[in-house]
Protein backbone atom coordinates (compact mmCIF):
# COMPACT_ATOMS: atom_id res chain seq x y z
CA UNK A 1 0.00 0.00 0.00
CA UNK A 2 1.19 3.69 -0.45
CA UNK A 3 0.11 6.50 1.59
CA UNK A 4 -1.20 9.86 -0.06
CA UNK A 5 -1.68 12.51 1.95
CA UNK A 6 -2.57 16.40 1.02
CA UNK A 7 -0.26 19.17 2.37
CA UNK A 8 -1.95 22.94 3.52
CA UNK A 9 -4.89 24.05 1.94
CA UNK A 10 -6.46 21.05 0.00
CA UNK A 11 -7.87 19.57 2.79
CA UNK A 12 -8.37 15.84 1.90
CA UNK A 13 -8.08 13.08 4.44
CA UNK A 14 -5.17 10.92 3.62
CA UNK A 15 -5.90 8.23 1.36
CA UNK A 16 -4.12 4.17 0.94
CA UNK A 17 -3.86 3.24 -2.92
CA UNK A 18 -2.47 0.71 -4.77
CA UNK A 19 0.56 1.39 -7.32
CA UNK A 20 3.48 0.44 -8.94
CA UNK A 21 4.77 3.42 -10.03
CA UNK A 22 3.49 7.35 -10.01
CA UNK A 23 1.92 7.09 -13.13
CA UNK A 24 -0.38 4.65 -11.50
CA UNK A 25 -1.37 7.37 -8.28
CA UNK A 26 -1.61 10.23 -11.04
CA UNK A 27 -4.66 7.92 -12.75
CA UNK A 28 -5.83 7.24 -9.38
CA UNK A 29 -5.80 11.02 -8.32
CA UNK A 30 -7.90 12.18 -10.85
CA UNK A 31 -10.95 10.07 -9.98
CA UNK A 32 -11.10 12.04 -6.97
CA UNK A 33 -13.47 14.87 -7.74
CA UNK A 34 -12.77 17.61 -4.86
CA UNK A 35 -8.77 17.00 -6.51
CA UNK A 36 -10.00 18.49 -10.10
CA UNK A 37 -8.93 21.90 -9.43
CA UNK A 38 -5.61 21.22 -7.20
CA UNK A 39 -3.25 18.61 -9.51
CA UNK A 40 -2.41 20.23 -12.26
CA UNK A 41 -0.72 22.99 -9.73
CA UNK A 42 0.63 20.73 -7.51
CA UNK A 43 4.12 19.22 -6.66
CA UNK A 44 4.69 15.98 -5.68
CA UNK A 45 6.96 14.31 -3.07
CA UNK A 46 8.21 10.59 -2.48
CA UNK A 47 9.17 10.26 1.42
CA UNK A 48 9.87 14.01 1.82
CA UNK A 49 11.78 14.09 -1.20
CA UNK A 50 10.67 16.45 -4.09
CA UNK A 51 10.19 14.03 -7.20
CA UNK A 52 9.73 15.06 -11.12
CA UNK A 53 9.15 11.95 -13.07
CA UNK A 54 6.08 9.84 -13.44
CA UNK A 55 8.30 6.61 -13.95
CA UNK A 56 9.30 6.43 -10.51
CA UNK A 57 8.54 3.02 -9.16
CA UNK A 58 6.82 2.73 -5.33
CA UNK A 59 7.27 -0.10 -3.00
CA UNK A 60 4.86 -0.82 -0.04
CA UNK A 61 4.80 1.30 2.52
CA UNK A 62 6.02 4.62 -0.13
CA UNK A 63 4.27 8.18 1.27
CA UNK A 64 3.58 10.62 -1.46
CA UNK A 65 2.92 13.72 -0.53
CA UNK A 66 0.78 16.19 -2.63
CA UNK A 67 2.44 19.99 -2.48
CA UNK A 68 -0.20 23.32 -3.36
CA UNK A 69 1.37 26.39 -4.22
CA UNK A 70 3.13 27.61 -1.50
CA UNK A 71 3.74 31.15 -0.33
CA UNK A 72 5.92 31.31 2.71
CA UNK A 73 7.77 34.83 4.24
CA UNK B 1 16.55 26.40 11.02
CA UNK B 2 14.00 27.49 13.77
CA UNK B 3 10.08 27.65 13.69
CA UNK B 4 8.42 29.15 16.23
CA UNK B 5 4.38 29.07 17.38
CA UNK B 6 3.05 33.05 16.28
CA UNK B 7 5.05 36.10 15.57
CA UNK B 8 9.02 36.01 15.82
CA UNK B 9 11.18 37.78 18.35
CA UNK B 10 13.07 39.53 15.87
CA UNK B 11 15.64 41.05 18.00
CA UNK B 12 16.40 38.06 20.06
CA UNK B 13 16.58 36.54 17.03
CA UNK B 14 18.84 38.90 15.40
CA UNK B 15 21.16 39.30 18.37
CA UNK B 16 21.47 35.48 19.11
CA UNK B 17 22.42 35.03 15.32
CA UNK B 18 25.28 37.60 15.27
CA UNK B 19 26.71 35.90 19.24
CA UNK B 20 26.53 32.66 17.77
CA UNK B 21 28.94 33.93 14.32
CA UNK B 22 30.98 36.47 16.77
CA UNK B 23 33.90 34.97 16.43
CA UNK B 24 33.82 33.08 13.27
CA UNK B 25 35.39 36.09 11.36
CA UNK B 26 32.48 36.97 8.69
CA UNK B 27 32.68 40.26 7.53
CA UNK B 28 28.90 41.03 6.08
CA UNK B 29 25.86 39.73 7.69
CA UNK B 30 22.82 40.35 6.18
CA UNK B 31 19.55 39.32 7.60
CA UNK B 32 16.09 39.48 5.43
CA UNK B 33 12.92 40.76 7.67
CA UNK B 34 9.47 39.55 6.77
CA UNK B 35 6.52 41.72 8.58
CA UNK B 36 3.10 41.27 8.00
CA UNK B 37 1.50 44.23 6.12
CA UNK B 38 -1.78 45.79 6.74
CA UNK B 39 -3.66 45.12 3.79
CA UNK B 40 -7.26 44.31 2.49
CA UNK B 41 -8.42 44.24 6.60
CA UNK B 42 -6.75 41.34 7.49
CA UNK B 43 -6.12 40.71 11.03
CA UNK B 44 -2.98 38.95 10.26
CA UNK B 45 -1.79 35.72 8.08
CA UNK B 46 -1.72 31.91 9.34
CA UNK B 47 0.68 30.17 7.87
CA UNK B 48 0.85 25.71 7.36
CA UNK B 49 4.39 24.09 7.72
CA UNK B 50 5.53 20.94 6.19
CA UNK B 51 8.67 20.53 8.61
CA UNK B 52 10.24 17.78 6.60
CA UNK B 53 10.69 18.96 3.10
CA UNK B 54 11.13 22.55 4.60
CA UNK B 55 14.47 20.81 6.67
CA UNK B 56 15.70 19.43 3.78
CA UNK B 57 15.27 22.51 1.39
CA UNK B 58 17.00 24.41 4.13
CA UNK B 59 20.10 21.68 4.76
CA UNK B 60 20.63 21.63 0.48
CA UNK B 61 21.06 26.14 1.33
CA UNK B 62 23.36 24.90 3.72
CA UNK B 63 25.74 22.72 1.62
CA UNK B 64 25.37 25.74 -1.21
CA UNK B 65 26.47 28.40 1.41
CA UNK B 66 28.95 26.52 2.32
CA UNK B 67 30.86 25.90 -1.18
CA UNK B 68 31.06 29.66 -0.75
CA UNK B 69 32.21 29.80 2.67
CA UNK B 70 29.33 31.03 3.30
CA UNK B 71 26.17 30.53 6.08
CA UNK B 72 22.38 30.36 5.90
CA UNK B 73 19.78 30.97 8.69
CA UNK B 74 16.17 31.09 8.65
CA UNK B 75 13.44 31.55 11.20
CA UNK B 76 9.45 30.95 10.43
CA UNK B 77 6.34 31.19 12.29
CA UNK B 78 3.66 28.51 12.42
CA UNK B 79 0.00 29.93 13.28
CA UNK B 80 -1.48 33.02 13.39
CA UNK B 81 0.90 35.67 13.03
CA UNK B 82 -0.83 39.57 13.68
CA UNK B 83 0.22 42.24 11.00
CA UNK B 84 2.82 44.74 12.01
CA UNK B 85 4.64 41.71 13.11
CA UNK B 86 7.29 39.27 11.80
CA UNK B 87 6.74 35.73 10.55
CA UNK B 88 9.94 35.33 8.85
CA UNK B 89 13.72 35.99 9.32
CA UNK B 90 16.25 34.33 7.15
CA UNK B 91 20.03 35.95 6.80
CA UNK B 92 23.76 35.40 5.64
CA UNK B 93 26.70 35.67 6.69
CA UNK B 94 29.96 35.55 4.88
CA UNK B 95 33.64 36.67 4.51
CA UNK B 96 32.58 39.10 1.88
CA UNK B 97 29.60 41.21 1.00
CA UNK B 98 29.62 40.55 -2.93
CA UNK B 99 28.47 36.82 -2.25
CA UNK B 100 26.43 38.08 0.96
CA UNK B 101 24.05 40.09 -0.87
CA UNK B 102 23.98 37.83 -3.80
CA UNK B 103 23.23 35.15 -1.83
CA UNK B 104 20.41 36.61 0.62
CA UNK B 105 18.66 37.32 -2.97
CA UNK B 106 18.69 33.85 -4.37
CA UNK B 107 18.03 32.68 -0.92
CA UNK B 108 15.13 34.58 -0.48
CA UNK B 109 13.49 34.28 -3.93
CA UNK B 110 14.56 30.31 -4.09
CA UNK B 111 12.30 30.52 -0.04
CA UNK B 112 9.55 32.05 -2.07
CA UNK B 113 9.20 29.92 -4.85
CA UNK B 114 9.96 26.12 -3.16
CA UNK B 115 9.75 26.34 0.74
CA UNK B 116 6.58 24.50 1.59
CA UNK B 117 4.74 26.89 3.74
CA UNK B 118 1.02 27.37 2.70
CA UNK B 119 -0.23 31.25 3.68
CA UNK B 120 -3.90 32.14 4.82
CA UNK B 121 -5.50 35.41 5.25
CA UNK B 122 -7.71 35.57 8.76
CA UNK B 123 -10.28 38.09 8.55
CA UNK B 124 -13.28 37.93 10.78
CA UNK B 125 -11.70 34.75 12.48
CA UNK B 126 -11.73 33.00 9.31
CA UNK B 127 -8.61 31.56 8.05
CA UNK B 128 -8.68 31.78 3.36
CA UNK B 129 -5.82 30.20 1.79
CA UNK B 130 -4.10 33.25 -0.21
CA UNK B 131 -4.15 31.52 -3.52
CA UNK B 132 -3.51 34.72 -5.36
CA UNK B 133 -0.08 35.03 -4.02
CA UNK B 134 0.86 31.69 -3.91
CA UNK B 135 3.46 30.17 -6.54
CA UNK B 136 3.63 26.38 -7.64
CA UNK B 137 6.52 24.84 -6.39
CA UNK B 138 9.17 23.35 -8.96
CA UNK B 139 7.91 20.44 -10.80
CA UNK B 140 3.92 21.47 -10.46
CA UNK B 141 1.83 19.15 -12.62
CA UNK B 142 3.47 16.18 -12.46
CA UNK B 143 0.27 14.48 -11.69
CA UNK B 144 -2.31 15.95 -13.80
CA UNK C 1 22.73 58.70 8.93
CA UNK C 2 24.20 58.38 12.05
CA UNK C 3 27.77 58.46 12.63
CA UNK C 4 29.27 56.98 16.41
CA UNK C 5 32.82 57.09 17.76
CA UNK C 6 34.42 53.03 17.86
CA UNK C 7 32.32 50.23 16.84
CA UNK C 8 28.78 50.16 16.49
CA UNK C 9 25.97 48.70 19.00
CA UNK C 10 24.51 46.70 16.26
CA UNK C 11 21.81 44.97 18.52
CA UNK C 12 20.25 48.77 19.95
CA UNK C 13 20.59 49.54 16.01
CA UNK C 14 19.13 47.24 14.84
CA UNK C 15 16.16 47.28 17.25
CA UNK C 16 15.94 50.90 17.03
CA UNK C 17 15.88 50.91 14.03
CA UNK C 18 12.91 48.19 13.37
CA UNK C 19 10.83 50.04 16.25
CA UNK C 20 11.00 53.43 14.67
CA UNK C 21 9.30 51.60 11.83
CA UNK C 22 7.04 49.31 13.41
CA UNK C 23 3.93 50.80 12.43
CA UNK C 24 5.22 52.23 8.93
CA UNK C 25 3.43 48.86 6.97
CA UNK C 26 6.96 47.87 5.76
CA UNK C 27 6.70 44.56 3.97
CA UNK C 28 10.97 44.33 4.27
CA UNK C 29 13.60 45.25 6.30
CA UNK C 30 17.29 44.04 5.44
CA UNK C 31 20.26 45.50 7.31
CA UNK C 32 23.13 45.05 6.39
CA UNK C 33 25.99 44.78 8.81
CA UNK C 34 29.65 45.32 8.35
CA UNK C 35 32.20 43.34 10.58
CA UNK C 36 35.66 43.92 10.95
CA UNK C 37 37.69 40.62 10.14
CA UNK C 38 41.04 39.33 11.54
CA UNK C 39 43.10 39.30 8.55
CA UNK C 40 46.61 40.73 8.06
CA UNK C 41 47.31 40.68 11.55
CA UNK C 42 45.31 43.92 12.12
CA UNK C 43 43.84 44.84 15.37
CA UNK C 44 41.66 47.36 14.21
CA UNK C 45 40.60 49.48 11.35
CA UNK C 46 40.31 52.99 11.62
CA UNK C 47 37.91 55.41 9.77
CA UNK C 48 38.48 59.40 8.92
CA UNK C 49 35.12 60.74 7.31
CA UNK C 50 34.19 63.84 5.67
CA UNK C 51 30.18 64.79 7.05
CA UNK C 52 29.01 66.81 5.01
CA UNK C 53 29.63 65.37 1.98
CA UNK C 54 28.43 61.75 3.11
CA UNK C 55 25.09 63.63 4.48
CA UNK C 56 24.43 64.92 0.56
CA UNK C 57 25.44 61.27 -0.32
CA UNK C 58 22.58 59.63 1.85
CA UNK C 59 20.35 62.23 1.26
CA UNK C 60 20.39 61.86 -2.13
CA UNK C 61 19.83 58.10 -1.47
CA UNK C 62 16.52 59.03 0.74
CA UNK C 63 15.11 60.59 -2.60
CA UNK C 64 15.85 57.76 -4.35
CA UNK C 65 13.94 55.44 -2.20
CA UNK C 66 11.65 57.50 -1.78
CA UNK C 67 10.47 56.81 -5.34
CA UNK C 68 10.74 53.50 -4.80
CA UNK C 69 8.08 54.01 -1.59
CA UNK C 70 11.15 52.62 0.52
CA UNK C 71 13.29 54.11 3.07
CA UNK C 72 17.28 53.61 3.74
CA UNK C 73 19.41 54.16 7.00
CA UNK C 74 22.83 53.87 7.86
CA UNK C 75 25.37 54.01 10.78
CA UNK C 76 28.66 54.07 10.32
CA UNK C 77 31.54 54.28 13.12
CA UNK C 78 34.35 57.46 13.01
CA UNK C 79 37.88 56.14 14.48
CA UNK C 80 39.21 52.56 16.08
CA UNK C 81 37.01 49.89 15.55
CA UNK C 82 38.81 46.48 16.53
CA UNK C 83 38.80 43.76 14.87
CA UNK C 84 35.45 41.07 15.55
CA UNK C 85 33.37 44.66 16.11
CA UNK C 86 31.12 46.21 13.66
CA UNK C 87 32.22 49.18 11.84
CA UNK C 88 28.77 49.85 9.33
CA UNK C 89 25.32 49.26 9.09
CA UNK C 90 23.10 50.13 6.77
CA UNK C 91 19.31 49.08 5.79
CA UNK C 92 16.54 49.47 3.49
CA UNK C 93 12.94 49.22 4.59
CA UNK C 94 9.82 48.69 1.73
CA UNK C 95 6.61 47.28 1.04
CA UNK C 96 8.01 44.49 -1.28
CA UNK C 97 10.81 42.28 -1.04
CA UNK C 98 12.19 42.72 -4.71
CA UNK C 99 12.86 45.98 -4.25
CA UNK C 100 14.33 46.28 -1.11
CA UNK C 101 16.45 43.27 -2.47
CA UNK C 102 17.50 45.86 -5.29
CA UNK C 103 18.22 48.33 -3.20
CA UNK C 104 20.14 46.88 -0.46
CA UNK C 105 22.86 45.70 -2.92
CA UNK C 106 22.62 48.91 -5.07
CA UNK C 107 22.94 51.30 -1.64
CA UNK C 108 25.78 48.79 -0.09
CA UNK C 109 27.61 48.90 -3.67
CA UNK C 110 27.41 52.82 -4.42
CA UNK C 111 28.61 53.26 -0.32
CA UNK C 112 31.54 51.17 -0.75
CA UNK C 113 32.12 53.65 -4.15
CA UNK C 114 31.53 56.64 -3.34
CA UNK C 115 30.88 57.92 0.53
CA UNK C 116 33.67 59.99 1.57
CA UNK C 117 35.38 57.39 3.79
CA UNK C 118 38.58 56.63 4.49
CA UNK C 119 39.78 52.99 5.80
CA UNK C 120 43.38 52.46 7.98
CA UNK C 121 44.66 49.64 8.99
CA UNK C 122 46.03 49.48 12.94
CA UNK C 123 49.13 47.45 13.14
CA UNK C 124 50.78 47.48 16.50
CA UNK C 125 49.40 50.92 17.13
CA UNK C 126 49.88 52.56 13.89
CA UNK C 127 47.53 53.83 11.69
CA UNK C 128 48.21 52.56 7.89
CA UNK C 129 45.86 54.07 5.15
CA UNK C 130 44.23 50.85 3.61
CA UNK C 131 45.03 51.89 -0.02
CA UNK C 132 44.98 48.49 -2.09
CA UNK C 133 41.24 48.54 -0.91
CA UNK C 134 40.35 51.74 -1.32
CA UNK C 135 38.68 52.84 -4.80
CA UNK C 136 38.58 56.58 -6.42
CA UNK C 137 35.46 58.03 -6.51
CA UNK C 138 33.59 58.97 -9.68
CA UNK C 139 34.67 61.95 -11.21
CA UNK C 140 38.40 61.39 -10.01
CA UNK C 141 41.38 62.48 -11.56
CA UNK C 142 39.69 65.94 -12.73
CA UNK C 143 42.63 68.14 -11.71
CA UNK C 144 45.30 65.68 -12.85
CA UNK D 1 40.63 83.58 -1.81
CA UNK D 2 39.95 80.08 -2.72
CA UNK D 3 40.75 77.39 0.14
CA UNK D 4 41.34 73.87 -0.78
CA UNK D 5 41.41 71.37 1.85
CA UNK D 6 43.19 67.77 1.44
CA UNK D 7 40.68 65.07 3.26
CA UNK D 8 41.61 61.60 4.54
CA UNK D 9 45.11 60.60 4.40
CA UNK D 10 46.68 62.63 1.96
CA UNK D 11 47.85 64.90 5.18
CA UNK D 12 48.85 67.90 3.65
CA UNK D 13 47.88 71.31 5.15
CA UNK D 14 45.05 73.53 3.46
CA UNK D 15 45.97 76.01 1.06
CA UNK D 16 44.78 79.40 0.24
CA UNK D 17 44.98 80.02 -3.87
CA UNK D 18 43.87 82.62 -6.29
CA UNK D 19 41.93 80.83 -9.30
CA UNK D 20 38.54 81.63 -11.07
CA UNK D 21 38.50 77.75 -12.20
CA UNK D 22 38.73 74.75 -11.04
CA UNK D 23 41.17 74.19 -14.13
CA UNK D 24 43.54 77.14 -12.67
CA UNK D 25 43.17 75.11 -9.65
CA UNK D 26 44.39 71.71 -11.15
CA UNK D 27 47.15 74.09 -12.36
CA UNK D 28 48.43 75.41 -8.69
CA UNK D 29 48.18 71.72 -7.46
CA UNK D 30 50.23 70.48 -10.07
CA UNK D 31 52.86 72.80 -8.58
CA UNK D 32 53.07 70.98 -5.32
CA UNK D 33 55.46 68.26 -5.16
CA UNK D 34 53.60 66.72 -2.44
CA UNK D 35 50.58 65.95 -4.50
CA UNK D 36 52.20 64.30 -7.48
CA UNK D 37 51.15 60.74 -6.65
CA UNK D 38 47.50 61.93 -5.26
CA UNK D 39 46.06 64.11 -8.29
CA UNK D 40 45.15 61.72 -10.91
CA UNK D 41 43.25 59.49 -8.15
CA UNK D 42 41.23 62.22 -6.21
CA UNK D 43 38.18 63.46 -6.60
CA UNK D 44 36.94 67.02 -6.15
CA UNK D 45 33.72 69.00 -4.38
CA UNK D 46 33.31 72.50 -4.34
CA UNK D 47 31.63 73.73 -1.31
CA UNK D 48 31.30 70.19 -0.31
CA UNK D 49 28.90 69.40 -3.88
CA UNK D 50 31.27 66.45 -5.65
CA UNK D 51 32.25 68.22 -9.67
CA UNK D 52 33.67 67.09 -12.52
CA UNK D 53 33.92 69.67 -15.10
CA UNK D 54 37.10 72.15 -15.15
CA UNK D 55 35.33 74.97 -16.45
CA UNK D 56 33.62 75.56 -13.29
CA UNK D 57 33.93 79.40 -12.31
CA UNK D 58 35.10 80.06 -8.73
CA UNK D 59 34.09 83.11 -6.79
CA UNK D 60 35.92 84.52 -3.23
CA UNK D 61 35.64 82.33 -0.59
CA UNK D 62 34.61 79.26 -2.37
CA UNK D 63 36.16 75.87 -0.64
CA UNK D 64 37.91 73.26 -2.93
CA UNK D 65 37.95 69.45 -1.23
CA UNK D 66 40.54 67.00 -2.64
CA UNK D 67 39.15 63.37 -2.12
CA UNK D 68 41.58 60.70 -2.19
CA UNK D 69 39.92 57.16 -2.36
CA UNK D 70 37.86 55.65 -0.42
CA UNK D 71 36.61 52.45 1.60
CA UNK D 72 33.80 52.66 4.18
CA UNK D 73 32.15 50.09 5.36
Amino acid sequence: MIKVEFLGPIGKTPMEIEATTLADVAVKLKEEQELGAWLDKCAVALNDTMVNDLTTVLKDGDKISILPPVCGG
Amino acid sequence: MELHSGSLDTKEIFGRWLDEQAKSNYGAYIPFVGTIRAEDGIEALSFDIYEPILQKWFDEWQERAKVLGAVVKMAHSVGDVPVHTSSYVSAVFSPRRRVALELIDEFVEDFKANAPIWKYDVKNGERIYAEDRSTPMDGAGLLK
